[in-house]
């Protein structure tokens, strides 16, 4: 990577006052054809400083220079007539306009203000095949994409010829490894036609795949700005969060209690088909897949947001006396089984309250006497949870739509914690979620396969998977193809397992 | 050879006055179902002149022989109906007149068979005036105010006032109901303690504003007349808590037009043939009348 | 921040929420009592006490629908019909008062039962199905009366009767609502799964709260709400026209708004909805008094409803930033 | 699956989406004709044809306010103020037809001008900046005309006068205006973003998309096919009545979201639209014909809306599930 001498991108003394201070003195320099690994805790401002730098939010203090020239874009559209460009962490598709119109949002080809559509068709197809995507219409409405899909759409936009500078922020937190081996295929592409990059990423293998330099933030400040050759994993989480966190070390299967939750012969249309498993006492499985093989519509089958077309689940109580049925997600919850799902901004959160409200909407009988609420036990309650999962707050009434976006997962975990499932159903419960604040959860997932609950957990980070489940099965087009043993598995065969369905075939068929 | 067909478009079904007029014609319909049938119909909203013309284009389409209107608007109502005398159909104007200028510049000769309001308001307010002192003061709750009988009304309890050296302090709409009625009375009290009476433009702001006299307690103090003569306010004039009213003898009104264009039709009568007026009667109603 | 998230800063924090809308209204009676030597008077104050009971209890029930990102337009309908019903009950069918009260009062409950009822049935929007509402339950009011005025008299103006200082029971019974409806909203469990619902529905749904009860219940409620309005304004006008209340879905929904009640859901108060009542009954009142005409009325109105929510969101912002 | 979003299999998925609606028209002429034996006439499709432009042109700018989960309740008074204007120039200074009229259109534009600009400077509810606009509009008619129906004769009526069949110049411009209306919606960069910006203004901003300008064109549009609608209904009365268009605005939202667009903005269809403007007309011109009462024309109203946005609901689940 021969880097020229004169940065793209320079910053210098970069601040950002919300009601805190979360950006202070930030200097940075960006080369052409680099790729810059930017890191840190969940709410260290890496978001932000990205933000900043697209134009999205405009900086307390400090300057940048774009090529030597100064460079303080005030909308994201100025930022990316020169050629700055990101792709957000959450994602921001329209879903009743087109894959096409999503794609070329705001520069739609166009004579006189009418559409081109052919044209429109074209310009996306090549945009998607760029990253691999050959396989989605461009005419159909985005709502009918997977969110994994959705990603890559999302970062389908951003790939333009103009870029001279481009962002990434958690890009492959919704990814499985065809799609992010794919995406670094086109980083690398791109640093080698001389775009810088910055990437955003709390995976630190990823990081040490495919980045030249890491700069690490913590509380809003430069920590660390050097070459990623020679520095190890555990002295980038030291520098990150200033403790050493234990790495998952090879585990023994965890003892198994009696069977509490059978599912079987459950599918829905052609994306969930005819899958059977059962889930343990004290038991982590796993559900690992590609995108859109259907893991986050089968959690929502046993859960009862869905309904299913076939099939029966199951639960038993700890004694293994049969627990009545459920159809809703409502019963279930009496049942005490939960769902972290995977967009927790659209289907988690109620963004605009606070943390306390967020909590507790799981089980308000806990913290209520005769339908009045007891604000001094809720607030109790919460400031307990709070503490426990390392919420990085102002303090419970604060509103979550401010929180950064690993702790706003620790929110709904904690949610479930105040619910005291017996069954908990997780989708992606890591996406977005720092090194730090993920041995918090698995610390407390941890705590509760020991005390006999049972977790069924869809992850998109095979790592993840690999280090803390005791079986993983994997699903591809819609069917659970196989479950491994602990220590039956390697990374390959897994994959190889995720690929078995003919999975294009699959995409076909379930986006028709 | 079938009965001829009438159409009698009325105003808004939901005042009791045109309810009334509605059941009065049915009810001469019934007497001689031999000798026509009848589609009646109204509008929502008093005002609506739009409303009324779909109407009364969908009466033409339906092929009536006469058409008896209460025009929701003395003008705007015009090229409507001389698109329905250009087909052929018979057409009789009443309660609320045709605007003359207007029928002149289309040419067209509409009879009006109704009563005077003006005429009827000043006889309420004159039987007001005699219990009032020159020099008293006195306050006009009016319909909406863009209506024409509105107009006519207030022009009326104006007239009787002049005549009877009584200063009225203040004209604000009621807008026809009941609740606005009562909230505006009740504010033209409380700005004018000496205020002696109230005349409202139908008998349902009356109600409303006897329900203000009594919240401010002035019950006996304050007087209120009203118009129209519906059936809510017999026990108010009974008590005296209603000076006097009007009566149009609203189920008459109809029938008189029904009977005109009736015999027109029997003989034949061209549309310009037809008399250009007939009034009809306006009462004062008080406790005293049987 | 909307009084349904607890004031962080206790007392005055809460205080500071009713600023915005508190400066507008004390800003009127200033207006109002320069330009009328009679305005800032013991009477009018009474006067305007006793006229805003029925406007009141509708927009208590319009603040749990707005919050629920619900609509409800046939609150006005509903009003006349169970005026109608109650008043029908004693004439026609020589009921007692308070059986004919209960009649009024089950017939706007069920009215809202069915709103509820079909737009969670079929997951239609509150708006449409109200608007069906307003047309079918206002025909039944004609239905009821004969589409006539139908005077009751005495038997029915207890509500309505002066009790202390000139102020009814209608009165009193407005603002105890207005209390409950607020610790309602904020401290209990219904309350809370209201905001929520009104924040983002599916994410309850997915948190264990069932939507669907909750709704029908706001719904039913603000039913049982406006039947009770029915029956203030009965008392007060001593009649039931099957006439009233038109209209006045539009002047709940601005009570409320002007109150900072978001028409998107999950933000609003109770309380601040009784100062927007108060801010309309006001407005109303002196205009009325001072003989302002018909086209200076609409006009100011207008102005004043805009720069109402315009000082308030202000406000509020202001409040969200520090 | 709303026509705004381009059909998959062509044109029978196209006219899929008309189906549930045009079962429901059908229907309803159906039943008119078996009650009336003059029902099923040129003269009567003739007279409904003619009475629908007003109505037809403020739906297909409804139609684009709602698409941004906006709403205008103001139209009904911005119709008055156009058609008053118009009347004034024409009667009191002494204009020319065109002049006249371009006054109407120009006062409309205007109106919907500052309602957008308000709504988006201060980033208020258009609902309820529209319902201050009602109330300050509707104020402005009456001063425009001194509250007094304006009558101005021939000079106006071209565009209600009979052309082709007895069809009215109007309704033809309506019925181009719902085809313009459609292309643009689905087929023009500004129609892309306002179903953008309806389904997500928060991404079509971070799509480097300013929402703000959007959205006050739309309303600015529907100001002015207001002030259209106006000199269609000013041409039809042959004068300008400062009342007219009252309550206008609820029939408008009620054809609007039969034909199936959602209040919650994103989805929508100026076609069908269209196919509830006629829908209304229908049922208003059958009700009429048939000579029903008032209060059961209201209830036959009511659950005609109600069962027609039924009808299309469950159509559409069907479609979006198949
Ligand atoms: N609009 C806002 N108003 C107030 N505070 C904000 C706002 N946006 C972000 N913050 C705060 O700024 C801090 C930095 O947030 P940011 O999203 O940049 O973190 P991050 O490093 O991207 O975290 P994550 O890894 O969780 O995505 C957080 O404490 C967050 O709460
Ligand atoms: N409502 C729907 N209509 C049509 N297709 C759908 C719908 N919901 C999901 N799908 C498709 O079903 C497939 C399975 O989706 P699902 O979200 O369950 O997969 P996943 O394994 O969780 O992947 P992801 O990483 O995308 O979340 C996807 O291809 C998706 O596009
Ligand atoms: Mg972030
Ligand atoms: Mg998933």
């Amino acid at each position: 990577m021969a880097a020229s001498p004169a940065p793209v991108l320079a910053l210098q003394g970069i601040g950002k006052d919300y009601a805190a201070t979360v950006l202070d003195g930030v200097g940075l320099e960006l080369r052409a054809g680099e790729v810059l690994a930017l890191t840190g805790e969940n709410g260290a401002g890496k978001s932000t400083l990205s933000k900043i730098i697209c134009g999205l939010v405009t900086p307390t203090r400090g300057q940048m220079q774009l090529g030597g020239q100064p460079f303080a874009p005030r909308s994201r559209r100025e930022a990316e007539a020169q050629g700055v460009r990101m792709v957000m962490q959450e994602l921001g598709l329209v879903s009743n306009l087109t894959v096409a119109e999503n794609l070329l949002m705001g520069h739609l080809p166009n004579r006189g203000g009418w559409l081109q559509r052919g044209r429109l068709r074209e310009l996306a197809e090549r945009q998607l095949a760029r990253i691999g995507l050959t396989d989605i219409d461009p005419d159909m409405p985005v709502s009918r994409l997977g969110i994994g899909h959705q990603q890559m759409v999302e970062i389908a936009r951003n790939l333009q010829d103009d870029t001279r500078i481009l962002i990434l922020d958690e890009p492959t937190a919704m990814l499985t490894p065809r799609e992010t081996g794919r995406l670094f295929g086109q980083i690398a592409e791109l640093a080698a036609a001389g775009v810088a990059l910055i990437y955003v990423s709390h995976r630190l293998e990823e990081l040490r795949r495919i980045c030249d330099r890491v700069a690490v933030l913590r509380d809003g400040r430069l920590v660390d700005d050097r070459p990623m050759a020679g520095v190890s994993q555990a002295d980038l989480v030291q520098r990150m969060i200033g403790r050493a966190v234990d790495d998952g070390a090879q585990r023994p299967r965890r003892p198994t209690g009696p069977l509490r939750l059978q599912v079987r012969g459950l599918g829905r249309a052609q994306v969930v088909r005819d899958v059977s498993l059962d889930l343990h006492s004290g038991e982590v499985l796993g559900l690992a897949g590609l995108v859109g093989s259907g893991r986050t519509e089968l959690l929502r089958l046993i859960y009862g947001a869905d309904k299913a077309d076939r099939g029966t689940v199951e639960l038993f109580t700890r004694e293994g006396k049969p627990a009545p049925q459920w159809s809703s997600p409502v019963e279930a919850v009496r049942q005490r089984i939960g769902l972290v799902s995977e967009d927790r901004k659209s289907e988690g959160l109620l963004l605009p309250q606070p943390i306390r409200v967020n909590t507790t909407v799981s089980d308000l009988r806990a913290v209520s006497q005769a339908g009045w609420l007891q604000p001094a036990k809720e607030s109790g309650t919460v400031k307990a949870l709070v503490q426990k999962l390392r919420v990085r707050c102002r303090d419970e009434e604060q509103a979550v739509s401010a929180l950064s976006g690993g702790n706003q997962q620790k929110v709904v975990f904690a949610r479930w914690l105040h619910r005291d499932c017996e069954v908990l159903l997780l989708d992606e419960p890591t996406r977005g979620v720092d090194i730090g604040a993920r041995a918090d959860l698995y610390a407390e997932l941890e705590r509760m396969a020991a005390d006999g609950r049972a977790l069924l957990m869809v992850s998109s980070d095979l790592r993840e998977l690999m280090d803390m489940c005791d079986r993983i099965g994997v699903m591809s087009g819609g069917r659970l193809v196989q479950v491994f043993e602990r220590g039956e598995w390697t990374e390959q065969s897994l994959l190889a397992a995720a690929f078995s369905a003919a999975s294009e075939k699959t995409i076909k068929e379930t986006t028709a | 050879q079938n009965p001829p067909k009438v159409a009698l478009v009325m105003k808004s079904l939901a005042n009791e006055f045109f309810l009334t007029m509605e059941e009065g014609a049915k009810a001469h319909q019934k007497a001689h179902a031999k000798e026509y049938t009848l589609i009646a119909n109204g509008i929502k909203d008093e005002t609506d002149a739009a409303a009324q013309i779909r109407i009364v284009e969908q009466m033409v389409a339906q092929k009536v022989d006469a058409l008896v209107i209460a025009p929701a608007d003395s003008k705007a109502l015009v090229p409507a109906i001389k698109a329905a005398v250009d087909k052929g159909v018979l057409v009789v104007n009443i309660d609320n007149k045709l605007d003359p200028a207007a029928l002149k510049e289309k040419g067209l000769q509409v009879p009006f068979v109704g009563p005077d309001n003006r005429a009827g308001a000043k006889l309420v307010g004159d039987a007001l005036a005699k219990t009032l002192k020159a020099g008293d003061k006195v306050g006009i709750i009016e319909g909406v105010s863009t209506t024409f009988n509105a107009q006519q009304r207030t022009l009326g309890f104006q007239d009787a006032m002049k005549a009877a050296n009584v200063t009225v302090l203040g004209v604000q709409s009621g807008q026809w109901e009941i609740d606005k009625g009562n909230s505006v009375a009740s504010s033209m009290l409380r700005e004018h303690p000496d205020l002696k009476a109230l005349l409202a433009g139908n008998d349902s702001m009356a109600l409303g504003a006897v329900a203000a006299v009594k919240a401010a307690g002035k019950t006996g103090k304050v007087t209120v007349v009203g118009y129209d003569n519906i059936s809510a306010i017999k026990p108010m004039l009974q008590d005296g808590r209603v000076l006097a009213t009007a009566d149009q003898f609203a189920a008459k009104q109809a029938v008189f037009g029904i009977e005109t264009a009736l015999k027109a039709l029997a003989a034949k009568t061209p549309q310009s043939g037809m008399p250009a007026e007939v009034k009809t009667d306006v009462v004062l109603v008080t406790r005293d009348s049987k | 921040m909307s009084a349904a998230l607890p004031a962080r800063n206790g007392i005055n924090a809460q205080l500071g929420t009713y600023l915005g809308l508190g400066v507008v209204l004390v800003g009127m009676i200033a207006l109002f009592s320069s330009l009328s030597q009679y305005f800032f008077t013991t009477d009018t104050f009474v006067a305007i006490v006793n006229e805003i009971p029925a406007l009141a209890v509708m927009a208590v029930g319009m603040t749990f629908v707005l919050m629920i990102a619900g609509i409800d337009l046939s609150v006005g309908s509903v009003l006349a019909l169970s005026a109608a019903l109650s008043a029908m009950a004693i004439l026609q069918w020589g009921w007692s008062t308070p059986a004919a009260a209960l009649v009024g009062l089950a017939s706007g409950t069920l009215c809202g039962l069915l709103l509820g009822s079909v737009s969670v049935a079929w997951r239609l929007p509150s708006f449409i199905v109200s608007l069906g509402m307003l047309e079918v339950v206002r025909g039944g009011a004609y239905l009821v009366t004969g589409s006539r005025t139908q005077y009751v008299g005495d038997r029915i103006a207890g509500l309505a009767a002066p009790w202390i200082g000139g102020v009814s029971v209608s009165f009193v019974l407005a603002v105890v609502l207005v209390i409950v409806g607020q610790l309602v909203l904020t401290r209990t469990v219904f309350g809370r799964s209201v905001v929520g619902i009104g924040t983002n529905e599916e994410a309850m749904r997915l948190a264990g709260v069932d939507p669907r009860p909750v709704r029908i219940i706001v719904f039913a409620l603000t039913g049982l709400l406006a039947g009770l309005a029915g029956l203030m304004q009965a008392a007060r006008l001593e009649a039931a026209d099957p006439n009233a209340g038109q209209g006045m879905e539009l002047r709940v929904i601005a009570a409320v708004v002007i109150g900072g009640t978001s028409l998107m859901g999950g933000r609003g108060s109770v309380i601040n909805t009784f100062i927007g009542v108060l801010i309309i009954a006001v407005l109303e009142a002196g205009l009325a008094q001072v003989g302002a005409s018909e086209p200076s009325k609409r006009i100011i109105t207008g102005c004043v409803i805009v720069v109402a929510v315009i000082v308030d969101t202000l406000r509020q912002r202001r409040a969200d930033r520090g």
